[in-house]
């Protein structure tokens, strides 16, 4: 836990779960989801080199940041999600893409 | 440059016609009379001075008489071009022959084409044939003869095809147009051969250079002969390309006379006369074999034709052929002795002919006739008695072209066929060329008479015009009168010879033949002597033969002791084919016109329908489908294929490729992921 | 016993995460999302960033994952709480995904970090704090124009065709 | 009158923008404004004739001006033997062709402004002298050229435009990246002068991908300018073109656009590459050849009057496409014929010359008669012969001008080509006499249909030519006959640059065979 190793591992480990997820899901909620751990890695990794940096609370802004935007996408997301569903009643991306065309 | 009298009145008689083209054709419609006395007036000009050098040729009587002049045309530094233009005795002559054939057509058509729609055309029209046909005789180089001779082929074309509302004379116009252009192409091929060796394009050098023997011999020499030979086959309508000739009919009858009997289609023996110089023994024998066939199968197809311009038509292609055959067998002045003779009798026969078509014409026109054919024979006997001065003159120009002493063909022919014996017995390989010389010459004498019997002798054929019919105005017959007279014997031997079975005279004088230039061949004095020898044969041979044909004519139309039709019963498909002329141009329709129209339709077909529509749009089809393609794998994410493409690289996904649906968006993410993997592995190894 | 903590949160917000994008059914990944959101607060505990860990609670938890929640519940007619979705591509995801990962760990494993030590502050939220009102102003303005943008929008959005 | 050449680039461009700035609706102002402009360069064109020099066969009044110097790119105009002709030419016919458009009724604004930028770029193409200069106005000539096509021509318009474009870009595509290839070789500089000098040494011995790099660009080049020739694979955009082209168009692609091809040829791929010339001659003439005898036979069987003029085009460049080829001959191999030489190649830039006028006149007249009856199936005439006669003996002119009679510049033009060529490629020349036959036949056949034989009643009250179109085909007619007549005064002003030319075509190969 003194190296930022292992910070890192279990964040490249987080981004690559979320991006199986945003990859193989098709309900674009469980989608949503992957881009949250997405997220979620990206941050850890933020404030792991910030606290490995000499506790430099640059990083930790960055996080704020990202939470942020975390949270205006999820609630722009949803909202485009209901939406299509509302219009299509499927939230199936491939639904969704195909009946686009 | 220009100092004397010789080149400046040559240079007037080429170019005084032009003048009179070019004011016609602006200005014809304006003048008083549409502008006839302006072609009449520089014609006639013309020939007062070719009058005038006559006689000068005649005075100073010198045998190598010669004058020159020419002009810078095109100078590129190495390559050149000068036209200019040689006056010798033969230029002289001929000069005389076309202004005076031409001064009376022009006059012959003063009443001829009275009231024509295009009346100043026609006349702009003849100015321009004389020109250029002055052009031809007053060369003293490839390209200007070249040039000229192709504006011959536009003048006849544009005369042919006068009255071009009738759909066959529009088609005759087009027919002389290309098949004299075929003949052009052998023409300029041979110029090119010609010039590629000797770097020349005026005669004296090209002479001088061939008799050198170095910069061009034998075969090459044989080909270039025979290319520029082809330019005479075309001109002057020999075998194979003849058949424009009597297609050419359909044109006004004087410009028959002038151009399809006496002057134009004569170009192509004067061309051979004057580049006798080049031809090579092999070139020679092709050339009279080839004069040869044409002289005896236009005669065979002339002996069952019924439209009288289209006997004289076939009458003029075997006289050509014979003076063809004359050029061939070394004796070409000889060949130039028949142009000048024919030149009167035959213009002579065309006006005559034309003088009777005149007067069916009105005749039918009184009659309110418009179906029947005036041209046709058939139609017509008896005329002798209403048409006197036609009559009398055709008669003289018939036993001109005969061969029957007094007349000047006699002398002519006699010529010609003495050069063929001479020929055949010093080469006994080609006994046929005095066969079919001697044959030709006896059907010549028989048809001609066939024409004059079925014409003015004989019952009316059709009484209801024959009242009708007159003897056409002085315009008409003064001509007639003229040329008629010019068939006796007694103009060509002037002055030191009045033996009408003798050629002496001032053309056997004057015209001297030269030697050719190619080393090897015979003099001009070897070949004059053996034509010699075999003179008296082939004079009693001639006469004999002359004999026959008119024995034959009179017994079959005059008596009708033999009768036509059981004859050409007896000979039932002979007689088809000459009547069918042989189905030159059906076979020449069948295997060459339209082959080559189906040729052209079938490759624009692959220009268009194929290659433009299938491979050119073909390519512009595949990139946009190439597009399309990478389109898809761009928006769309992948395609089935590149997902199978990257199953097989990898082949632990192999088993799942199967659970792949073809996904949207995500299936793009995951290539992204992908390609930064492959990115990685290449930046890595 | 600290190392072993770590380890636990660590496995819990790893296999939570997997169990997120594995498990078919919509309302169990929203609840080990949950799980994750937690583990990864705790490691931001583990690295001093207190404040960090507490917003990471407030708005994932409290804000985001209740937004999902919705989200699944406005969007499925939800006769139970099985509420099933297929996956697709996840051979060739995972492997590529496998390969990523494996080389984003040779990359950090390799990668020779530069480290300078530093003592455990006793907050860092008042210093985040000055920072956000001193240097990162404009951001902090930008983003909550963006945040008040979002909002409007996901509000207009959602709104329907009424 | 120093800038002179600038003058002759920028008056069209001034008079576009001055045109684009002129009311919507005073389309007469608009056509004497387009027709001041290009009378006032034509005046300029025919003003640099007399001035200049015809006994130097290099380069005059030259200008250059520094332009991105970083590049090494310059603005450079010059004027030689070479291109004084088709200046002379390019104002004249635009000058001419304001005339032809002169009942175009739609978009009258529009038409003008994209016609006097075409005007520019073509007459930028032939005096610039700096590669990228030269591209620039290649490119600009391209799109007023497709819009000109595409708005204003026939009901395929779409397609020829988007054809013709697609073609012309391939071609100049591939030219690029000739050019680009010189560039670097030779030392990055766009100045063709230099390139000139400097690329028999900079590319001797270089390969590309195993081939020869000279050989590479050579072809890449002749390949861009075959397209606009247009040599044989690339010519279906040609009769599409000219067909859905409104008439000025037509007289202008036939005239002026077809001859950069050839100018292009010799300017660049003689000029900067003699030594392959001796490689692709014979290719040349074969492609020559095969554009007389195709051109020919698919003029035989056409039935749409302007179609039929557009393959004759096709198929009098294969002349020029031999004379080219003659060159060659000036080769010590060759025996050093100078006289093949000079004749094939002042012939082949002199037919281009004819050709550019004889097919404008035969353009315009097509375009006459179109305008009366609005089809131009040459077998839905007849007999027009008696209705208009002087249409009829104007269109004879051009037709036997077409068709190589002597007395019309066209026969000079065409024999040199012919007589050139013949002592190098005997056989491809004699198959292509061939092509006298067919002009003859195409041209004689087609008059026939149209104005002989009975009139046809749908056309007795057809109108006679009138004025205008009478001005704009005089002129052309004269000079038609003209240097039939007497070919002096051209030949003379090309001598100097063609012996520059063939000189160093002919020094490359002793140099070569060393």
């Amino acid at each position: 836990m003194d190296s930022i190793n292992s910070y890192l591992f279990i964040s490249s480990m987080l981004f690559c779960l979320g991006l199986f997820g945003v990859i193989t899901r098709r309900n674009a909620i469980a989608v949503l989801m992957g881009v949250e751990l997405i997220l979620n890695a990206a941050n850890i990794n933020f404030v792991a080199f910030s606290k490995f940096n000499g506790m430099n609370i640059d990083g930790h802004i960055f996080s704020l940041m990202v939470i942020v935007l975390a949270a205006a996408e999820a609630a722009v997301a949803l909202a485009i999600i209901i939406n299509i569903y509302n219009n299509m009643n499927t939230i199936n991306i491939d639904d969704a893409a195909e009946l686009k065309r | 440059m220009i100092e004397s009298p010789m080149i400046t009145f040559p240079l007037l008689i080429l170019f005084l016609p032009l003048i009179s083209f070019v004011i016609l054709i602006f200005f014809g419609k304006k003048l008083p009379r549409q502008g006839d006395w302006v072609a009449v007036g520089s014609i006639v000009t013309t020939f007062i001075l070719a009058v005038y050098l006559f006689v000068q040729m005649l005075t100073s009587y010198d045998a190598n008489f010669s004058h020159g002049a020419s002009l810078s045309w095109i100078d590129m530094g190495a390559f050149k071009i000068d036209l200019g233009i040689l006056v010798d005795n033969l230029t002289i002559v001929m000069l005389l022959i076309v202004t005076l054939v031409s001064s009376c057509t022009h006059i012959f058509s003063l009443e001829y084409m009275k009231g024509d729609v295009r009346y100043n055309r026609y006349y702009a029209y003849l100015g321009l044939f004389t020109f250029s046909m002055n052009g031809i005789v007053l060369a003293d180089n490839l390209i200007s003869m070249y040039m000229s001779w192709e504006l011959v082929g536009v003048s006849s074309y544009l005369l042919i095809g006068h009255w071009f509302e009738k759909d066959s004379a529009a088609n005759a116009s087009k027919k002389a147009f290309l098949t004299n252009r075929v003949g052009d192409i052998g023409f300029f091929i041979g110029i090119m051969l010609l010039y590629s060796a000797v770097g020349a394009f005026t005669f004296a050098p090209i002479f001088d250079s061939i008799s050198g023997g170095e910069a061009i011999a034998g075969m090459t020499l044989t080909l270039a002969g025979l290319g520029i030979f082809m330019g005479a086959v075309g001109k002057s309508s020999q075998f194979p390309l003849h058949i424009w000739l009597p297609d050419a009919m359909e044109g006004p009858t004087p410009v028959s006379a002038l151009m399809h009997a006496a002057t134009m289609v004569a170009a192509g023996v004067y061309m051979c006369v004057r580049l006798f110089p080049i031809f090579t023994a092999d070139a020679l024998t092709v050339i009279a074999y080839i004069g040869a066939i044409t002289a005896i199968l236009a005669a065979l197809t002339a002996i069952t034709q019924n439209d009288i311009k289209k006997v004289l038509a076939y009458s003029t292609v075997s006289q050509l052929g014979f003076m063809v055959l004359a050029v061939g067998t070394g004796v070409y002045t000889a060949a130039f002795f028949h142009l000048l003779t024919h030149a009167m009798f035959k213009a002579n026969l065309f006006y005559c002919s034309g003088s009777v078509i005149h007067s069916m014409h009105h005749a039918l026109h009184e009659a309110h006739d418009h179906d029947t054919d005036p041209q046709d024979m058939r139609n017509m006997g008896g005329f002798r008695e209403k048409m006197p001065i036609t009559y009398y003159s055709m008669l003289i120009s018939t036993l001109a072209i005969a061969g029957v002493p007094l007349f000047s063909g006699f002398l002519s022919k006699d010529a010609i066929l003495a050069g063929t014996l001479a020929f055949a017995q010093q080469n006994p390989v080609h006994f046929l060329l005095p066969l079919l010389g001697f044959s030709a010459a006896a059907i010549t004498a028989f048809y001609m008479f066939r024409l004059i019997f079925m014409t003015f002798h004989g019952k009316p054929n059709m009484k209801n015009i024959f009242k009708d019919i007159h003897e056409s105005p002085k315009e008409m017959t003064g001509p007639i009168v003229l040329l008629g007279a010019l068939s006796f014997f007694i103009f060509y031997t002037l002055p030191s010879n009045f033996n009408p079975i003798k050629d002496k005279g001032w053309f056997k004088d004057l015209i001297v033949p030269r030697n050719s230039a190619v080393p090897g061949s015979l003099t001009a004095n070897e070949i004059a002597e053996y034509a010699h020898y075999a003179h008296y044969l082939a004079m009693g041979l001639s006469l004999f033969v002359a004999a026959a044909g008119i024995l034959l004519a009179v017994l079959m139309y005059q008596r009708q002791s033999i009768s036509s039709e059981k004859l050409s019963n007896k000979f039932g498909f002979l007689y088809h084919w000459s009547y069918n002329k042989f189905y030159f141009d059906e076979n020449y329709n069948r295997y060459l016109y339209q082959p080559f129209l189906r040729l052209a339709n079938s490759i624009s077909w692959l220009d268009w329908e194929f290659y433009d529509k299938y491979f050119i749009n073909g390519f512009g089809k595949l990139t946009k489908s190439f597009s399309k393609i990478s389109g898809k794998f761009d928006y769309d994410g992948i395609d089935q294929g590149l997902v199978d493409g990257f199953g097989r690289v990898s082949s632990v996904s192999g088993n799942f490729l199967r659970n792949i649906q073809t996904g949207r968006l995500q299936n793009y993410l995951l290539f992204v992921v992908a390609g930064i993997l492959v990115i990685i592995i290449a930046q890595a190894f | 016993m600290a190392d072993l903590v770590f380890w636990i949160i660590a496995a819990v917000t790893i296999m939570s995460a997997a169990f997120v994008v594995l498990n078919n059914q919509l309302i169990y990944s929203a609840v080990a999302l949950l799980f994750t959101l937690f583990g990864v607060a705790g490691l931001y505990v583990f690295l001093w960033a207190d404040f960090i860990a507490g917003i990471q609670i407030l708005v994932y938890v409290g804000g985001i994952l209740v937004l999902v929640i919705f989200g699944i519940m406005l969007t499925n007619k939800i006769k139970s709480v099985r509420i099933s979705h297929k996956s697709m591509q996840q051979g060739v995801g995972g492997v590529v995904t496998f390969w990523f990962f494996i080389f984003l760990f040779i990359a950090l494993t390799k990668a020779p970090w530069a480290f300078s030590d530093a003592v455990e502050p006793v907050g860092t939220v008042r210093e985040i704090g000055v920072l956000l009102l001193t240097d990162f102003l404009l951001p902090f303005e930008i983003i909550s124009l963006l945040l008040l943008g979002a909002l409007i929008g996901a509000a207009v959005l959602s709104r329907g065709e009424s | 009158m120093e800038n002179i050449l600038s003058l002759l680039i920028w008056i069209p461009i001034l008079g576009a923008i001055v045109v684009a700035f002129l009311p919507r609706d005073k389309d007469n102002l608009i056509r004497y404004t387009s027709a001041a402009v290009t009378g006032l360069q034509f005046i300029i064109a025919i003003v640099l004739w007399r001035k200049f020099d015809p006994s130097d066969g290099s380069m005059q009044f030259m200008e250059r001006y520094e332009w991105i110097p970083s590049l090494n790119i310059s603005y450079i105009l010059g004027v030689d033997g070479l291109s004084l002709p088709m200046v002379l030419l390019t104002g004249m016919l635009f000058f001419i062709g304001v005339f032809v458009s002169w009942n175009i009724k739609k978009a009258v604004k529009g038409y003008f402004s994209l016609y006097l930028l075409l005007d520019a770029g073509v007459v930028g193409v032939f005096l610039s002298l700096d590669f990228f200069l030269f591209y620039i106005f290649w490119e600009v000539m391209l799109l007023p050229m497709y819009f000109l096509i595409g708005m204003w021509g026939g009901p395929q318009r779409e397609y020829a435009a988007i054809k013709f474009f697609l073609y012309t870009l391939f071609g100049s595509v591939l030219m690029l990246i000739g050019i680009l290839g010189l560039y670097f070789t030779c030392g990055k500089t766009f100045d063709i002068l230099l390139i000139m000098e400097r690329a028999p040494e900079a590319l001797n011995g270089v390969l590309w991908w195993g081939m020869s790099a000279a050989k590479v660009i050579w072809v890449l080049v002749f390949i861009g300018f075959a397209i606009k020739v247009p040599v044989f694979p690339f010519h279906t955009w040609l009769p599409l073109a000219h067909v859905e082209a409104p008439t000025a168009i037509s007289v202008l692609l036939a005239g002026i656009l077809l001859k950069l091809g050839v100018y292009g040829i010799i300017r660049v791929n003689y000029g900067i590459m003699p030594n392959e010339v001796y490689w692709f001659a014979g290719g040349l003439a074969f492609l020559g050849l095969v554009n007389v005898i195709w051109g020919g036979l698919c003029a035989l069987a056409q039935t749409d009057l302007k179609k039929l003029v557009a393959y004759s085009s096709i198929n009098h460049m294969g002349y020029s496409l031999l004379g080219m080829a003659a060159v060659v001959a000036a080769g010590a191999m060759n025996g050093g014929d100078l006289k093949a030489a000079q004749a094939g190649l002042s012939g082949a830039v002199f037919q281009m010359f004819n050709h550019g006028t004889i097919s404008a006149m035969l353009f315009i007249l097509v375009g006459v008669v179109y305008e009366r009856a609005h089809h131009r199936d040459i077998d839905g005439f007849g007999g027009l012969a008696s209705k208009m006669p002087v249409y009829t003996g104007i269109t004879a002119l051009a037709f036997f001008a077409g068709l190589g009679l002597p007395g019309f510049s066209g026969f000079v033009s065409e024999a040199m080509c012919f007589i050139g060529a013949f002592p190098v490629f005997r056989t491809i020349v004699i198959l292509s006499t061939i092509g006298i036959l067919l002009n003859a036949a195409y041209f004689l056949w087609a008059f026939q249909r149209v104005f002989f034989g009975k009139l046809n009643e749908k056309y007795k009250d057809m109108e006679e030519i009138n004025g205008l179109e009478l001005f704009t085909v005089i002129p052309l007619a004269v000079i038609t006959l003209f240097f039939g007549i007497y070919p002096g005064p051209y030949l003379d002003l090309i001598k100097a640059t063609m012996d520059q030319i063939i000189e160093k075509v002919a020094f490359v190969a002793t140099y070569a065979s060393l």
